[in-house]
């Protein structure tokens, strides 16, 4: 019935502008709903295209995942989730056409050169079911989104020993969970910085509180301050460079440097989703950062003087690699410096540009 | 094929296209030697090619690249003859892959080029240091990409090399500044980043490179400043120096230096060495490596 | 199914069978904005380098909107193409209906329209097609909605609307005397009790009663009217009832007025959260551009606004926003708050800050511009200054011409090269032909216009503020445009000068128009001007203080008259009057290009005469000045004979006494004229 | 003719200057977090931000009024009043009736020995000081109920609606001039260092103008005795800045070495020189000549970015005179919640027609990136080189220092102190922490915080900024490394004692 077709891929239509403008108006809390959602939009994408070359696949969900980039450039869990997808397609189609399945590393390298081994760089040839396969590996990949906080909660006790100081920023869910997770068995001492002009640091605050861990709530100019009694940092983050930086909420950069001066380890939470190809470069890289309106900074009312000053509200803060002590991802604990090899693990490096 | 042979045919190379980087050089010289000697045995063929390697380090031409390069060709010697005993079509299938490489590898510089664009921006003022072929490439780029950026050049005595780049820029109409060895802390605070090339990348994911890098790399570490090399993965050697006593004389001399005076303490020399932790990252043909990667590279080649 | 999906997302309670409508009026029924809008509707013109209407249509739909009524008038076809080529065209949330009518002349009609479709079903949104907001509509909705709901209190249950304004205390820069309204509030229900517009009314009153019988009233002077209100069904039907509604004001005085007769009510809501702009006239098309592109209204700023072509377009530090393929020479600054739209190119040493370049613009090298707001494919050339002005489509700007601030170019207009184009003046590429709005212009005035030089090659006519009713707004628009920035601060002081009423208004402007007329004389005297500025300056005054032609010939003669006999009061008559003398043969040429047709010359003999009357050198000189204005040709004497031959009143008799020999004397040298004419024949 | 209408018409526009308005917020906040512990109602009624200004009132005489029983009640129940029901929360150290007094007695003596305002967890200077504060007939404070509990050792009240509430006509005879001051302290109307400095000593004019010994006593004695009680009274209004400290000193050491044999009116027209030259020679003419430093060496050339913190008078005056001598510069100010002191610089400079950016404190490292200097003003200079300044400087400083942007102070030496320092939390002032909870216009997470026990809010007042950080401290001594401080000190002990 092709009313019925005609239909569904209005409604498909329909969610992926819904989407991409909740996206463009940020008004999807935390980029793990963000991943969330866009596999399993470009999931429905591929389980409705009719095309049956690998090739093709690929090339809609690029055009699907382009749009969404762009519809806020500095959500980078989408782009990665895209990239995910496309790895996920080659992996499946190379394994269905030589047999075996490819192993690991698609990355160059000088070993490749000297044996004149090449990639597969055709994907136009038709293999049988390729569509099902893909999807199933889709699926285990939603699989390890919906489990990624677990995972890292789970490691919680190996990190936070009894009664210690712990400083955190922002709310972030996985750091909350994980919190809380270590609550259950040990006692310790939170201090979460407000980070204003957004206030989610209250909220996680509140949450803790009512999970009956002792906590405080700092504002953010106080963060040097007590980060001498602090023994260990734990932040979220919003994305991790592929140089093993982060992109995270705004003052992160501070309360870095302040726990590197006091030589307090940093941990960082973060699921593998929010693994970037993307290098930072500069602070004021495009794409990299976010500027929301200034309302929150300066009411509009006082616009008097706002509009002879320059009032700018970032959102993110980029904090180099030198300052991160650990990564606690949900496939275990990681330098920064071994950051480039998971990249290598979970993107292809043709999708780095889409 | 004797020395003269080795090195007339090097020399040739590296006169009749200068902008041939001396590692290829050195690659293809080894090739042709490879490919115009009857060998017998496995063994044989690499005490020949060492020798050969020998002979091309005894030249003027950077030592680490030659060497790197050497270590490489053998490397891949080894590689090919584990999947064919029989000396003879390994002798043919080298031959063939040889150049296979060498044509992947010719394009590696404008492949470096690209990736390292994203890291300059509008704007941007670079500090470079003494000549490198992939530096210039890359700046080159930049320049047609119409991005607007300011180039500070450190003279990098005692051969001047740095002035060459300098001249060069000035053709290519990007603007540039001529700087004192000794001044480079003094602009280091005006610099956004520093982008060197490298005669040789270590295991360690440090570089060797004309004489001064080390310290470009101290000052911008205490100024905080991002320090990038530029380098083909060609010239990742298989070496691990611990610290510039341990960097072996041969590639700190010139190989006649070394023949004639008898004490090095009179001797400047001519490369040292820069650790990883002065790297920030490093613009390769195989990508855009953190130090760490570098050795992941090599020891994904040599085990 | 389309609204089932979307209720999941957004988690909203509309239930499926009531959509959720809007109607935006994409037609302003003014001309502030001409002589842009002759060729292009308002709500087409470019903000930020993007039609104004996207910013209204890209607000709706993600408040959730699933059905918009775009209700064009004037250039409506024009809208409806936009509106089919344009992204909203696919968009699968919405659908958008354009509903063209060329023939209504106001709001009020447009919603009558709308009404005998009889399209709208429920509570609907009413805005404008100029509007820029971010604001949350679904709240005030559910708001509205609750209110009607509510069974207790009859005065929520009949509120028909709910008006949305903003915090905008006076000083404050997004205040424009246009829309500066007060109102009196009930605080704890939000009804509307009393509703101004200040401009109108001198001073502020309130009716007696909505202080007596309300409890605790609120009277609020810091609200800025964002012109959108959430309706129920029936404002359609009341504005169907009474059709002396032209506009929304109408409609809420109306009711407020005989709230009891209809009881109806209406409610208002201030935003605590959010941003609304309207661009209502110059000054807030210029308020508004920079609110986006200081990112108040995120996220409809240009970095997330992809137009059809979908040009990505990156911000930077400073507010700096350029799309991947400008073209900036090395040494040329953005400074801050720029906006430079795809394939531009700018060249060197050019310093750019606060303002708005569009697509395919090309700026030469050592140019300025401050505040300008230029648009797609402008050339702008060497060395020249662009300050607070706006630039259409395609103009072309030659070497070294300085454009004034308040300017406005109009589309193809050609200026330059080197020469000043006077602050605020309107400029357009062809005449003014006598279209719906404006008079016919005198072919004297024509003259005088294309007398204004803007340079060798330049094509350019200065715009006529049409003659009619609102016409004294749209300059007082007009140079609020040039002040408006030039002093934000000083909004307070500006907004205090209108208020006069507006006869007043026209006589001091006519005293102060002299006043000025007299020291440009000075001035030229000092530094000798040419007369082509000289003239330039005072078309310039004339358009600002809007004086009549016919006014001006008097006053210049007057003036060219009364400023030699104040440089040498105390000398004797005679001396007076070859000061006089000297004068009229210094500014002949002026003279001349003012007064030639017959009636302007009696038009300056009546201001003479007045000013005998007023005078006492004058009129004891007046006849010997005659006889020098008739040497020198000015006055022909026929015109003198016919001005004497007029009837007089009373006061003017002396004159003509006085008079009567130089016209005996003017008659016999006529006749003798004729004569020899005769003889020659 | 348009500002006539608002003025009548329209009683809710902003006109008061931002620091009443500052307070009426306060004020708000704190009626929530009161209502909360009064009686335990979790909800702080929704709608408080639309309240006029008459609701508001009327509240408060309400307050004030539950206020006065509550006091009275609790001088019956006498001093062990400490241990309130609610005061249980796990963390909360019990303290027999903490009352308090403080710095005031530190005065005189001079052999080292920790002030009583740092030992809020010591019983036993608790008991002395609750004696003095009865002697003295002072209001006491309540107690903070929720502390930090690294600050235990600190003081921290609640937020009194009316801290004279308890004052009955007759009583303490505290100068009228002081209980305003106090008052405005309380509130935070007069805030800055040296706002606050000048504010005490135009008031202790006026005292000691209203002043007359009583027969058979000498004025040396009996004036100091007499400015005692007010000391105490100001500093429980709010702790004493080390500039008011200084001052306090300087005009004891006047008082005390008073010749008794000069007539009244001489000695005390002696004692109003000396305050009028203090406030000449320390405060003002040392501003002028640190600007005039700034100036002189060239420390804002043209195309600075110049990054301030926080509102700092000092700073204010040295950019507004550079920008009035012509230099071409930027300003970007950079304020931290919960006081958003920075505005009004922000407000000011502009007003100067300086051109400005202003972020928050999480976006400093983003701002710092195109600063070329730092400038910073300081509350105090301590023994061992340490700034302590407005809470947030230090973390300014190190990530100036990260991005290697030099960091100048400014400061009169008038705020060297002698107390030696290495962390924020030895010595500190503890904020309100109710400010904490109000954010603009969003709706409050924390409106009952009070409620979770496990839960707390610190908003420190000051901090500590390590000397390695700065790299010149500007005074009117001339520029001088924050390291030298202590030559300073011993400079103007000599002064001093020659006097």
């Amino acid at each position: 019935m092709p009313s019925g077709e005609s239909e569904k891929v209005d409604e498909l239509n329909e969610k992926l502008d819904v989407f991409a403008r909740d996206l463009k108006h940020g008004s999807i809390e935390g980029s793990y709903n963000v991943a969330f959602r866009t596999v399993s939009l470009l999931r429905i994408v591929i389980a409705q295209s009719k095309c049956t070359t690998a090739k093709d696949v690929m090339e809609s969900v690029v055009k699907e995942g382009k749009r969404l980039i762009a519809a806020q450039q500095s959500e980078t869990a989408v782009g990665n989730m895209v990239r995910r997808i496309l790895k996920i397609i080659r992996e499946e189609y190379a394994s269905a056409l030589r047999g075996k399945s490819e192993e690991g590393d698609p990355q160059e390298s000088l070993h490749k050169m000297l044996l004149a081994e090449g990639q597969i760089k055709d994907f136009s040839q038709p293999v049988p079911n390729l569509k099902a396969t893909v999807l199933d590996a889709i699926n285990e990949l939603i699989i390890e989104l919906e489990n990624s906080a677990d995972n890292i909660a789970g490691q919680a006790l190996e990190h936070i020993h009894a009664n210690e100081v712990i400083l955190t920023a922002g709310k972030s869910r996985t750091v909350e969970a994980f919190l809380k997770k270590a609550a259950k068995k040990r006692k310790f001492q939170v201090m979460v910085v407000e980070c204003a002009p957004f206030y989610h640091g209250q909220a996680l605050a509140m949450s803790l509180a009512r999970a009956n861990i002792e906590t405080t709530v700092i504002n953010d100019s106080a963060v040097f301050a007590i980060m001498s009694r602090v023994n260990k940092v734990i932040i979220g983050t919003h994305t991790v460079m592929a140089n093993g930086g982060l992109k995270a909420i705004n003052g992160s950069h501070a309360i870095a440097l302040a726990a590197k001066h006091y030589s307090v380890p940093l941990l960082v939470c973060a699921a593998m989703f929010k693994l970037s190809p993307k290098y930072l470069c500069s602070y004021d890289q495009d794409a990299f950062n976010k500027f929301v309106s200034p309302k929150d900074v300066m009411n509009f009312e006082e616009g008097e003087i706002a509009s002879r000053a320059q009032i700018d509200n970032p959102v993110f803060d980029y904090v180099p690699p030198e300052l991160v002590t650990l990564y606690v991802s949900n496939i275990g604990g990681n330098a920064p410096s071994y950051v480039y090899r998971l990249l290598s693990e979970f993107y292809h490096p043709d999708d780095h540009e889409l | 094929m004797d020395r003269d042979g080795i090195l007339s045919y090097f020399n040739s190379l590296v006169k009749e296209d200068p902008s041939l980087s001396v590692a290829v050089a050195a690659i293809k010289t080894l090739l042709h030697f490879l490919e115009n000697n009857k060998i017998e045995t496995l063994a044989e063929l690499r005490d020949r090619l060492k020798e050969a390697i020998q002979i091309l380090t005894e030249t003027d031409s950077s030592t680490t690249s030659i060497s790197s390069a050497g270590e490489l060709f053998l490397r891949f010697i080894t590689l090919t003859s584990l999947e064919h005993p029989d000396i003879q079509d390994c002798q043919r299938i080298l031959v063939e892959r040889g150049n296979v490489f060498l044509n992947k590898i010719k394009n590696s510089r404008q492949k470096i080029g690209k990736q390292a664009q994203q890291f300059i921006r509008d704007g941007t003022t670079i500090l470079t240091h003494s000549k490198s072929r992939v530096v210039l490439q890359v700046l080159k780029e930049a320049q047609q990409s119409n991005k607007r950026f300011h180039v500070y050049v450190t003279e990098s005595l005692p051969n001047k090399s740095g002035l060459e780049t300098y001249n060069e820029l000035q053709d290519m109409e990007i603007p540039a500044t001529l700087i004192l060895d000794a001044a480079v802390g003094y602009v280091m605070e005006k610099v956004d980043m520093v982008l060197v090339g490298a005669e040789g990348v270590v295991e360690s994911g440090g570089i060797i490179n004309k004489i001064g890098t080390y310290t470009l790399g101290l000052t911008a570490k205490a100024m905080n400043k991002p320090f990038y090399v530029v380098a083909e993965s060609f010239k990742f050697a298989r070496l691990y120096p611990l610290n510039q006593q341990d960097l072996p004389n041969q590639f700190k001399y010139h190989a006649k230096v070394l023949k004639s005076s008898p004490d090095l303490m009179k001797e400047h020399p001519l490369v040292d060495y820069t650790p990883p932790s002065y790297i920030t990252l490093l613009f390769t043909d195989l990508g855009v490596l953190t130090p760490s990667a570098v050795s992941d590279e090599l020891i994904k080649l040599y085990c | 199914m389309a609204s089932k999906s979307r209720g999941k997302q957004r988690g909203e309670d509309i239930q499926q069978e009531d959509v959720f409508q809007a109607v935006v009026i994409a037609d302003s029924f003014n001309v502030r904005f001409a002589p842009i809008t002759n060729e292009k509707p308002k709500s087409l013109l470019p903000l930020a380098n993007i039609p104004i209407l996207d910013y209204t249509l890209e607000f709706l739909v993600t408040a959730g909107v699933q059905e918009i009524f775009v209700f064009c008038c004037h250039l409506a076809d024009q809208i409806r193409t936009h509106i089919r080529q344009s992204k909203w065209s696919e968009c699968s949330s919405c659908t958008i209906t354009p509903v063209l009518s060329e023939s209504c002349m106001s709001m009020g009609d447009a919603l009558r329209e709308i009404h005998d479709k009889s399209v709208i079903r429920s509570d609907f949104v009413l805005v404008f097609g100029d509007t820029v907001a971010n604001l949350r509509l679904q709240d005030v909705l559910q708001e509205h909605k609750k209110r009607l709901q509510d069974k207790t209190n009859p005065q929520n249950k009949n509120s028909v609307m709910t008006m949305i304004f903003q915090k905008v205390p006076p000083g404050h820069r997004s205040r424009n005397k246009e829309d500066d309204i007060f109102l009196a509030v009930d605080q704890t229900s939000n009804r509307v009790l009393h509703y101004q517009r200040v401009r109108e009314q001198s001073k502020l009153q309130i009716p007696v009663d909505v202080l007596a019988d309300n409890l605790d009233v609120q009277l609020r002077y810091d609200l800025l009217d964002s012109q959108i209100s959430v309706c129920s069904p029936e404002v359609l039907a009341l504005f169907k009832d009474n059709f002396d509604y032209l506009n929304r004001d109408h409609f809420v005085k109306g009711l407020l007025d005989n709230e009891d007769i209809m009881e109806k009510t209406i409610h208002m809501c201030v935003l605590n959260d959010g941003y609304t702009g309207r661009v209502s006239n110059l000054q807030m098309y210029d308020t508004v551009s920079r609110d986006v592109i200081c990112r108040w209204s995120y996220p409809l700023v240009p970095d997330t606004q992809t137009d059809n072509q979908g040009q990505i377009i990156s911000h930077n530090r400073h507010n700096i926003y350029t799309s991947k393929d400008v073209m900036l020479a090395k040494g040329c600054v953005l400074e801050q708050n720029v906006l430079v739209g795809r394939g531009t190119r700018i060249g060197s040493n050019t310093r750019i800050t606060d303002s708005v370049i569009g697509k395919d613009c090309k700026i030469g090298s050592d140019v300025v511009i401050e505040n300008a707001y230029i648009w797609d494919g402008v050339t702008i050339e060497d060395q020249c200054c662009v300050d607070t002005a706006v630039i259409c489509d395609n103009v072309v700007v030659y070497a070294c011409t300085s454009v004034g601030p308040g300017c406005v170019l109009s589309y193809n207009v050609k200026v330059g090269p080197s020469v000043k184009i006077e602050a605020r003046s309107r400029l357009q590429a062809a005449k003014d032909m006598d279209d719906d709005f404006g008079d016919e212009l005198t072919e004297a005035d024509q003259d005088a216009v294309s007398m204004i030089n803007y340079g060798s090659k330049s094509q350019a006519f200065l715009h006529q503020p049409p003659e009619d009713s609102d016409d004294e707004d749209n300059d007082l628009v007009q140079d609020m445009f040039g002040l408006g920035i030039q002093s934000e601060s000083s909004t307070e002081a500006s907004s205090l000068s209108e208020r006069s009423s507006d006869d007043e208004a026209m006589l001091d402007d006519e005293e102060l128009f002299y006043s000025e007329l007299l020291d440009t004389f000075v001035k030229a005297k000092e530094d000798n001007y040419n007369t082509e500025n000289l003239i330039l300056e005072i078309n310039s005054l004339k358009h600002t203080y809007n004086i009549a032609i016919r006014d001006l010939y008097g006053m210049v003669m007057k003036g060219l008259i009364e400023i030699p006999l104040r440089d040498s009061q105390d000398l004797e008559p005679g001396a007076q009057l070859a000061n006089v003398k000297k004068n009229f043969v210094r500014y002949k040429p002026l003279i001349l290009n003012y007064i030639k047709s017959e009636e302007s010359q009696l038009d300056c003999l009546h201001a003479l005469e007045d000013f005998a009357l007023s005078n006492k050198t004058v009129s004891t000189l007046l006849v010997k000045l005659l006889h020098i204005l008739y040497d020198a040709d000015i006055l022909s004497e026929v015109v003198l004979i016919k001005w004497h031959n007029m009837e007089k009143e009373e006061e003017y008799k002396a004159i003509a006494k006085q008079v009567a020999p130089l016209i005996k004397w003017l008659e016999e040298a006529e006749e003798e004229t004729s004569d020899e004419e005769l003889g020659s024949d | 003719m348009a500002d006539k209408p608002e003025g009548t018409v329209e009683p809710n526009v902003e006109k008061t200057s931002p620091a009443d308005k500052k307070s009426k917020k306060d004020k708000k906040a704190k009626k929530e977090g009161k209502e909360v512990h009064q009686k335990e109602k979790p909800k702080a009624d929704p709608d408080q931000p639309q309240k006029s200004k008459a609701e508001l009132r009327a509240e408060r005489r309400a307050k004030q009024e539950a206020q006065r029983a509550a006091k009275q009640e609790k001088k019956d129940a006498g001093s062990a009043s400490g241990g309130k029901p609610e005061a249980a929360g796990a963390n909360i150290k019990k303290e027999a009736s903490s009352k308090d007094l403080s710095a005031a007695s530190a005065v005189k003596k001079e052999p080292k020995r920790v002030p009583d305002h740092l030992k809020a967890d010591d019983a036993e200077t608790q008991k002395r000081i609750a004696k003095r504060l009865e002697k003295q007939r002072l209001p006491q404070r309540t107690v903070a109920q929720r502390k930090v509990r690294l600050f235990n050792h600190l003081h921290q009240y609640e937020r009194e609606v009316s801290l004279t509430g308890s004052f009955s006509f007759s009583s303490g005879g505290i100068h009228p001039v002081i209980i305003k001051l106090g008052l405005q302290y309380a509130e935070g109307v007069i805030c800055g260092s040296n706002a606050r400095c000048l504010a005490m000593l135009a008031a202790f004019k006026q005292v000691i103008q209203d002043y007359t010994t009583p027969p058979q006593k000498e004025l040396s004695r009996d004036l100091e005795a007499t400015i005692k009680p007010y000391i105490s009274f100001l500093n429980q209004c709010r702790l004493m800045s080390v500039s008011m400290g200084n001052a306090v000193k300087h005009l004891k050491h006047h008082i005390t070495h008073m010749p008794n044999n000069l007539k009244d009116h001489e000695a005390k027209k002696k004692l109003l020189e000396t305050i009028d030259s203090y406030i000449k020679e320390r405060i003002l003419l040392s501003a002028v000549a640190i600007s005039k430093y700034v100036q002189d060496e060239a420390k804002i050339k043209d195309g600075d970015v110049i990054l301030v913190y926080s509102c700092s008078s000092i700073v204010r005056k040295v950019l507004c005179d550079a920008w009035n001598q012509g230099k071409k510069f930027k300003v970007i100010v950079v304020d931290a919640r919960p006081k958003m002191e920075g505005k009004e610089m922000l407000r000011r400079l502009v007003r100067a027609g300086i051109p400005c950016s202003y972020f928050m404190i999480n976006a400093a490292s983003y701002a710092m990136q195109e600063a070329t200097k730092v400038m910073l003003g300081a509350h105090a200079l301590l023994a061992n080189g340490c700034v302590m300044s407005r809470v947030g400087t230090s973390q300014i400083a190190l990530i100036a220092k990260a991005c290697n942007v030099p960091v100048l102070v400014c400061c009169e030496t008038y705020k060297f102190c002698e107390r030696g320092q290495t962390d924020s939390f030895v010595y500190n002032e503890l904020g309100d922490p109710d400010d904490l909870v109000f954010i603009g216009n969003k709706t409050p997470y924390l409106n009952d915080w009070r409620d979770y026990n496990s839960l707390t809010l610190l908003n420190l007042v000051y901090d500590v900024t390590p000397p390695e950080f700065i790299s010149l401290v500007i005074t009117e001594l001339g520029l001088i490394p924050c390291t030298s401080v202590p030559v300073v000190l011993r400079m103007k002990q000599a002064e001093t004692n020659e006097t």
